[in-house]
């Protein structure tokens, strides 16, 4: 297989976007990475296209030639693929857009995430999310997606005794991250009690635990790397693609607070990259909801199981710890458009080892990791990237 | 949920009935026709679960979706039921008295209100053990 | 790239399962498919799983990591990747098994489709299938899918004469192989009369010329082609796999009643295969309505623009004639449960270069044709097999 | 549909309002935000359409989805726009009468009835021209 590097990147900005459609915004992401590429879209080979359910938010299916088409590909017919899981569908879309370069059967790739949430009522989106878990035996007996991750996370505090204060501190840190990125759909910096006087979602988990409903788009471009430099100075080379699945129902798993998927993911990531974790030096892991980062950090092997709530309350996770997490500010403070959250990770991984991340930049980034999640764990993407 | 797709699981979720593989004796609920462990090798039966379990891990959903059947908050849990398999389910009990460990079992109750057609859909909670 | 073939198929009884569900469906193909490959489940290494719009049909997304749950894989946490197109998401998803067997990234891998279409009224199913075309500027002024493809009819018949009794042709044909197909969802012959006398609806197409609402599960398995006698003493070696985009929207083609994504993909496949089209002994086309036979047979360069009416009325894409069309009986009277044709059209080609097509085997088969359409042609996947 | 979306396109479902790339002179509707042949470099601003065009092709539905706000049988046809584009629209005209080649012009009627809210939708259908 051939060593595939990123050559572009580009993001819409992260929010409520009442007044534009789908496409409108994934061409916005597109042109912003080929700008950053300084290519010309006449280069691109094939693109693929992560989103979760256009299908439930805006009635519209065949995404992949959609979104080609409006990015003016058309007349080109070049191969666009959807793929979906969940809220991984956008790492996986960048999985299989480094496959298809990896191969030697595509050249110059598009990974694309979108999704557009606001165009329906809080409950249909509410009710759109739970086909991420199962909807036959979890979401028609009144299981919610915070349902689902407040059930992981009283059995995380039971088994471990982790504080409510401690697993508050995952959100207070993310919003001060994601007060340092212009992308962020809430790029405001709270407190503890902010997190811990907001409404009650689902025991234990409050408002200020859950990502919110967002409208995005994000877009990386791939090539051979022995064609990066055609393009860009600082290619990024993809070190390690990683996927693994799980039940999809939370009930058969064999540990309820354990992402079985993140740990054969990383596992497997580690192995291909040659890597072992404190080569890393930053990482976007999945906080969909606080509890998710807690269990992200330690399945991946960043702390021993157990003892993420206090690695995080003691500040190794913030920008200059042992390992920044989520210096984007993660799902939480930034958005979580669930397709286009895959990609946006990698965007942030790129900018962070390219040097790019202004005042939220890791100081001499060399190697990243992205941590994706579908629904409690079901589908899990890790990427490994490093500076070349 | 549409009536056709209900109407099928009306014995699954009426009377909790399972299966189970007589090749391991390894049972299943929610229902699988096919065993993770024997594969091919694997036959399924339906079997009857009793309806005794234990609360492996719960939550108060708040902000509850319109057409949970559901005076006010309601407890969801995962439950591990005594033949072996873990189910998600409500437990009709106090939010405050729920707690991780507690003996459950299963009776008949009303779960939902097709909000569209109206439709009742009855199913599967459970209650506190005396 | 490393040679692919295929080493396994399965597929089940194509029609309206009123007593099985979605997993139940794919779950059987699975095992078909297995079983028919002589393997293990222990021996996957990854899958891919075509599905258009289980989000609607059965509120359900994530069905990559479901399917592979449900097969009985969650344990050893295979990646597994549902991927859409709308009616070619089974043809896509193929095609993804394909390159990841043939990037060296994986070994044994399942290429499924499934689609659960009766759970919902006719009127819902009718709206789902709509997300297959453009939405905002087709569906929501009125168009339907029958609709739309009567807009090609129409517009084809105009320019190239074709008249409506050699349209009829494609329906009885493919009713004649289809009443010689076990698995068809209506394997009975019909006569021209069928079709003439049957109720219209959208001008000039009427409901025999329309594919049937279908619940079903297909799959196959490809390996490495070197490593395929270990499971089989007849691989089928894969020599081309190709894909192609257009607009979403009909009304945005070069040519109404040409589907340059089938020409693109037609020609890259024969490219690859280093074949033309007289070493095709059959080839399954994308008849969701009979006009799309006609323009797939000319686009594909089987009989020159124009002509199909009159190559199909005079027999030349039947049993025996000069290239057999839809020798399963094609969506027609096969049934069409959109994600997983493209897997069904691998399979019934596979069987026909085995030799066990029975009463509607090609005498002396050896190179087949796949040709799967999304939408109105908005996405195009053709794949080209071999005998070894 | 929802009203967000609906709402959004009122401009260019009631008033036929498309863009245009001004540095090829490509006009777009459907509206675009990208020229798909000057790419980057292509300049778009909104354009209203005169609303003057050629039926392309059409068909008559006979099966009609139920939202839609036709009395029985209505055409529908791929419209070419005298400034070049295609669109899709409906015909208020005898279904016998329509045909390749017809000249329309654009109206602004009730397009369709959204089942659960009951909200009615206008836009742009054609009508021929005398
Ligand atoms: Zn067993
Ligand atoms: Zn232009």
């Amino acid at each position: 297989m051939r060593d595939v590097a990123v050559i572009g990147i580009g993001c819409t900005k992260f929010g409520e976007h009442w007044n534009r459609s789908f496409r409108d915004l994934f061409v916005e992401a597109g042109s912003l990475a080929l700008e950053d590429a300084k290519m010309s879209g006449e280069k691109i080979d094939a693109m693929y296209v992560g989103n979760m359910s256009a299908g439930r938010f805006v009635e519209q299916e065949h995404i992949g030639a959609l979104i080609a088409d409006y990015a003016g590909m058309a007349s080109r017919h070049i191969p666009s693929t959807r793929v979906e899981a969940a809220c991984a569908s956008g790492g996986l879309a960048f999985r299989q857009a480094v496959i298809a370069v990896a191969s030697g059967m595509e050249d110059i790739v598009v990974a694309a995430g979108v999704e557009k949430m606001t165009d329906v009522a809080p409950g249909a989106s509410t009710d759109a999310l739970t086909g991420a878990a199962d909807r036959e035996w979890e979401g028609f007996v009144g299981a919610t997606f915070p349902g689902l991750y407040a059930m992981i996370a009283q059995d995380y505090m039971h088994k471990y005794g982790m504080t409510r204060e401690q697993l508050a501190h995952v959100a207070v840190k993310n919003h001060y991250n994601g007060a340092r990125n212009p992308i962020a759909q809430f790029p405001s910096e709270i407190t503890l009690d902010t997190v811990l006087k907001s409404t009650m979602v689902a025991d234990p988990l409050r408002l200020f635990d859950c990502s919110p409903i967002t409208d995005g788009a994000a877009a990386v471009i791939v090539a051979p790397l022995e064609r990066a430099k055609e393009f860009t100075d600082t290619p990024i080379k993809v070190l390690a693609t990683a996927q693994a699945s799980d039940s999809i129902a939370l009930h058969d798993r064999r540990d309820i607070s354990t992402l079985d998927a993140s740990v054969a993911a990383g596992q497997r990531a580690f192995k291909m990259a040659k890597l072992t974790q404190k080569d890393i030096n930053m990482v976007e892991v999945h906080d969909c909801f606080s509890i998710a980062e807690i269990c992200a950090i330690e399945d991946l092997g960043f702390c021993k199981k157990g003892t993420a709530g206090k690695f995080t309350a003691d500040g190794e996770t913030a920008l200059g710890g042992k390992i920044p997490v989520n210096t984007s500010g993660g799902l939480k403070s930034c958005g979580h458009p669930v397709g286009a959250t895959g990609i946006k990770q990698v965007c942030e991984i790129v900018q962070q080892l390219r040097g790019e991340a202004g005042k939220r930049q890791v100081d001499n980034a060399k190697v990243g990791m992205t941590h994706n999640v579908g629904g409690t764990g079901a589908t899990v993407a890790v990427h490994i990237l490093g500076r070349v | 949920m549409t009536v056709a797709r209900f109407w099928r699981k009306i014995p699954q979720r009426y009377n909790l009935i399972g299966t189970k593989c007589t090749t391991c004796g390894r049972h299943f609920f929610p229902p699988r026709t096919f065993c993770p462990d024997c594969r091919r090798n694997g036959k399924i039966v339906d079997h009857k679960f009793a309806g005794l379990g234990t609360v492996v891990t719960y939550t108060v959903i708040m902000t509850e979706p319109d057409q949970f059947a559901s005076p006010g908050p309601y407890v969801l849990a995962i439950i591990k039921l005594d033949e072996g398999p873990q189910m998600t389910s409500q437990v009709i009990c106090d939010p405050k008295e729920a707690k991780i460990g507690m003996r459950v079992k299963s009776v008949f109750r009303k779960i939902a209100t097709d909000g569209e057609s109206g439709i009742i859909h009855y199913g599967t909670k459970f209650v506190p053990v005396e």
